[in-house]
């Protein structure tokens, strides 16, 4: 993965604004701090959040930062009150924020992996995301998980996952998937502003990514996607890194003279089907890109409700580019062919195109 | 007795609103005016009684399935608990979450829980919020749970993060020897569920649950415990449903007519009247007219909930989420 | 939900086949019976299977039959450690019976309430699913699951699920959604037999619906549909109780002069490619109906895969009836509501084809 | 002592293959050559090899991310499984597991498991099978795992089940005082996790794990309980990990050298060689020939490993299930 500037990541009004280049990880500690200043209601919880602890002072050592070092620094900030330890129990401690958020508290809560949701799922599906609707609206649960999804690193099939569309699935839960520093502050402010329970899905393969950064605060409208680039060739519909892949790809098929349209979901429940839509009724044809395996996934969602609402303005068949239907392999080979690359949307394109 | 006058009359009125509700709640059940399944907890009214007889509504309390007693405990509203489970728009959930759901955040309700085990770590995120508050001494979670549920992962996570965090909360595992069919000697492999929390750094004690002054009693210690920010108590209280698993559920099937003999006759409601009038710490005449009231509430229950109308078409729709209306109203 | 007869639920060669109306609970216990009988390793576990015990004799009872009296007799005639009564712990039972897959056993698991599986669901996902592959084909395993989905019983948002979609989605899983008194006898049968992990789901609403079975024992090869009535006007595609919903909407609709063709996909996954797409490029018009929510659901699979692969041929958009993002609610009107009806589908059916 | 002799050579094999065996890893790890993330076991060779000397190729045993121990121990060829961690056709998986998926079922190995607490109930399945084969005297199961796994609900699931069913399982929980950064003294809210037994109906044993003698004791007598049919046992092994959590992780930003110096102290190759040339039980020059034995292996495992081909690209697509070639290759 090599880092790759989004033309406008911002839409219009990017010119101008001030702002820095710069890490995502970074950018997602600093949105944690800053929302933790905002509102003392915030905490967070997590395996390892404090790094340890001093045998004599009992004092959080910090040791990792946090799992990726996404708190790092935070302890020592706020305390471990607000920086919750939590011993190696999912259900338990999701059950737990669960119980704080319905109680009055903001609860964000650091899941590591994204594989380790299938621990605490019935506390996020029974409870998370059904209590406001069961209990008839009595109360709200404002609760923001998140975890690292992807493969790439050679972590295997147990700590590789993209399923983020059985997330999607839940009626009651909201779904974001960030792709850059920009987005993720944005969406991840959102998120914890939010007064429903949002799951907020960082692929392991963009942490390093730098990117333009506005000083000012200011969140991004869950529900909401984006354009990256324009074109009237083809639609690429990307989300988490595949928006990055999709960008790439569209920079390399601009070379052949074919103008993409790249556009990054950024959330996926709810999602953002005008976008959808409006850029495949500008060109007509359209290929999701999805690291997720492909059944039932948000790449069958994204094609159907096309096939459905911009049915008359297709002018070839919904294509999708996506991981096999497979677990995720060790091998490094295997698993860089398990990924969407930005060849296997160049080639989807060229074919879509008649260009072989 | 260390016990108020006005606590026990509480005391009194709570375990027999119970009774009371749950017989009702059954008859309509059977008249086919419930709309789906119900789980009946008469004969176990001391143990929610005995403990929230120490909470007020600032306290949070978790329940299951068989959750009408916690409810009628915790303050509910009969009228809204019956029309809930009728369906109706007055329902205390609009009709939209049934017997196995009735919440009251009003009342520090989280809400029944159809799903075993699943609710008890809603209670110690209750007790969290206290802490991080600083209001422990006013307000703790407590999480009732039955002997089948003892058998969830989720518990023990729950007690060991209660216990680390040292956390206000009391466990109350209501063992009445069955879980469905499954008798608790087969299910669960220690004589006294109490006897493991110990090793999660607890005190573990095993009440009587047919006799609501001992679970007062125990309660009480364990809430004080909560309350001056000593962490957990597990308390175990041995109790017995009189009806079956759900309204339509044979107990007889598995279980024996000796077995029931020995329960009702230290029924928690009736052992109250022997002790007080005894005692002289009620009257039989106040005790009846407290009953009176009852059955007439129960009536205006049954009442009020027939009369209800239905929630609107729309409420389908309603409360998905908070600030977005459902952009899904079935794909059509 | 009242029965209704299939036209010829078998496919040619139906006709004079040996056989009775049996009612589709009756048929599940004696698969299962048959398939006890048949193979000494199959085994079943489950909560309250046993229906107690004696508290003297230590016998089982068998007071319920089993949850929803699904496997009633069957521990007088095998005894408990073949009908193994366990403790309310699906992660643990289920992670138990992958193990004991994994050393030659052949376990079959009772989960009761559909919606328990998200107790269960890291045991499922990571070790049923992934064993095969992550540990390089070494080893399999035999193992089959079911449990009661839907919504119609008044059991309302923590006991009606549909969610197979997500089951659907996980690589290594199989999933079949018996709709008839037939397909559970050969469904149920062909999974037990199956080398890998299959869930079967029983949608509640079926579990008294009576329909023709064959005497013989037959198993129904997984990832194969079947058509339940032939018709050139358009397509509707069922799974589970829906595929119900279907027939009677195509009976409904031939008063009208409309003649729909009804798929029963029975499997999920692998789930049957060529029938959707021969059905198609037939009838040039589909409709799928699914109980389960909308969003990356089977119903958005079965779409995608259409608006890729039968593009060319479709005359109309690719429409779905499905539930609404939603929790299912207790008020049986709404629940009803809830649940995608034959009437539903008729409006669609009548709008697709501009009859309104 | 009641060890044979062959045992004694077989013990300090094991123990002194996974000390090499880790530290070989960790220099190819470090030059670039896993593919992954790797979580050493070095000085925690006791419990596995103390354990595993009771167990022949019909036990099985369950595992973690950190495995490469009980691999070892139930005799996995280490030829193979360096060729996995290095991703290699020719490796115990075919190079698609990688270091926290190595198994090997013909070696009653039922896997590393890279989530933590999860294979725990594999082992009782294992004992399951036994049990319902009625051959528990010649196949029983053991769970291996860390002090950060007892707070997973699942291994109390598993310990009930376990009793309920009297299945022949060993839990071996390997408590090395860390689960990543965090204290086992913050996270478990019990002096010894072995107190949790008593309350699931089997006997707990705390146990040095930093004597494999005392291991090997404790662990016959466990699975001796398990072949009789007389049910489950919990040992929790008190041991260290001499390198950080994984290949990278740099130990003494949580922990002490003084503690660390207390561990090697007491290490258990070194107190093995100790007391076995002590009491004559075994020369210096035999445990020398073994470790020269060792060393050699690891050459070889490390050279077989690096030349060894890649899988084929088809590799990917192979295995999802047993009986229908995936039908989905990437939509591309
Ligand atoms: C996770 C889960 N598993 C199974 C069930 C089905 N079920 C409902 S109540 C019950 C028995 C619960 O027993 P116990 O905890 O003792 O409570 P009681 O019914 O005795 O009040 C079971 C198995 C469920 N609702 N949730
Ligand atoms: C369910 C789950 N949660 C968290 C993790 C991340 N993780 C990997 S190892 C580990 C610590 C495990 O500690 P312990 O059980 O003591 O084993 P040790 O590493 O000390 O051998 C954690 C938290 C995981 N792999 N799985
Ligand atoms: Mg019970
Ligand atoms: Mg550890």
């Amino acid at each position: 993965m090599t880092t790759q500037k989004s033309v406008n990541p911002l839409g219009p009004g990017y010119e101008g604004v001030p702002g820095e280049e710069k890490r995502f990880r970074d950018v997602f500690r600093d949105t944690l701090r800053a929302e933790m200043i905002r509102d003392e209601d915030v905490f967070l919880m997590g395996e390892d959040i404090s790094g340890g602890f001093d045998k004599e002072t009992k004092e959080p050592l910090d040791a990792w930062g946090g799992p990726f070092a996404a708190t790092k620094g935070l302890v020592q900030e706020f305390g471990p009150e607000r920086i919750r330890d939590a011993p190696i129990s999912e259900a338990g401690f999701v059950g737990a924020a669960v119980g704080s958020a319905l109680t009055g508290l903001r609860p964000v809560v650091d899941l590591m992996y994204f594989d380790f949701v299938t621990v605490a799922f019935d506390q996020l599906l029974s409870n998370a995301a059904k209590s406001r609707y069961m209990f008839g609206g009595q109360t709200k649960v404002p609760l923001t998980l998140f975890a690292r999804s992807g493969a790439g690193t050679g972590h295997a099939a147990q700590h590789s996952e993209s399923f983020y569309s059985m997330l999607a699935h839940i009626p009651g839960l909201k779904v974001v998937v960030p792709s850059d520093p920009y987005s993720v502050k944005g969406l991840l402010a959102a998120a914890i502003r939010d007064d429903d329970p949002v799951f907020l899905i960082n692929d392991k393969k963009l942490i390093n990514l730098t990117g333009f950064v506005p000083d000012d605060e200011y969140v991004i409208e869950l529900g909401k996607g984006r354009y990256t680039r324009r074109g009237d060739d083809v639609t690429l519909v990307g989300m988490s890194y595949t928006s990055i892949a999709c960008q790439q790809a569209a920079e390399m098929l601009a070379t052949e003279g074919i103008e993409a349209e790249v556009i990054d979901m950024m959330s996926l429940s709810p999602f953002d089907e005008d976008i959808l839509l409006e850029s495949v009724m500008n060109t007509n044809r359209v290929v999701i890109v999805d690291e997720d395996t492909p059944r039932a996934s948000m790449a069958s969602e994204f094609a159907a409700i096309i096939a459905d609402k911009a049915f008359d303005y297709l002018d070839a068949p919904v294509k999708r580019v996506t991981a096999p239907h497979s677990p995720v392999p060790y091998n490094k080979g295997l698993e860089d062919a398990f990924i969407p690359q930005p060849a296997d949307i160049i080639t989807t394109v060229r074919k879509l195109l008649g260009r072989e | 007795m260390d016990i108020s006058k006005e606590k026990l009359e509480w005391i009194y009125t709570t375990m027999y609103r119970i009774r009371r509700f749950e017989e009702t709640m059954l008859e309509q059940t059977f008249k086919g005016n419930s709309m789906g399944v119900t789980h009946p907890s008469d004969g176990q009214e001391a143990p929610p009684t005995g403990i929230c007889a120490h909470l007020t509504d600032k306290d949070w309390i978790g329940s299951t399935h068989r959750g009408h007693g916690h409810c009628i405990a915790k303050g509910l509203d009969t009228h809204k608990m019956m029309a809930e489970i009728m369906g109706k728009a007055t329902g205390q959930c609009g009709g939209k979450g049934g017997s196995m759901h009735i919440a009251d955040f009003s009342k520090g309700m989280l809400g029944a829980n159809a799903v075993v085990g699943a609710s008890i770590p809603l209670a110690v995120g209750a007790a969290l919020t206290a802490k991080y508050r600083g209001i422990e001494n006013e307000s703790v979670g407590v999480s009732f749970f039955g002997d089948g549920a003892s058998s969830q992962g989720v518990l023990h996570e729950s007690m060991n993060l209660a216990s680390v965090w040292k956390l206000p909360v009391v466990f109350a595992c209501e063992n009445n020897g069955y879980a469905e069919a499954t008798p608790s000697w087969y299910a669960v492999s220690a004589d006294d569920i109490a006897s493991r929390a110990e090793g999660y750094g607890m005190p573990g004690v095993v009440v009587d649950g047919m006799d609501v002054f001992a679970v007062y009693d125990a309660a009480g210690e364990a809430i004080a415990r909560a309350r001056a920010g000593e962490g957990p108590t597990f308390l175990e209280l041995k109790t017995y449903r009189y009806h079956g698993h759900f309204h339509a559920d044979v107990p007889l099937n598995y279980r024996t007519e000796e077995e029931e003999k020995y329960y009702h006759d230290r029924d928690a409601i009736k052992s109250f009247e022997k002790r007080v009038t005894e005692q002289k710490l009620m009257t039989a005449k106040k005790l009846k007219s407290i009953r009176d009231a009852i059955e007439k509430e129960m009536v205006v229950a049954v009442d009020f909930a027939l009369n209800s109308p239905m929630p609107d078409a729309s409420a389908l729709y309603d409360d998905v989420y908070v600030n977005y209306s459902n952009p899904i109203p079935g794909l059509r």
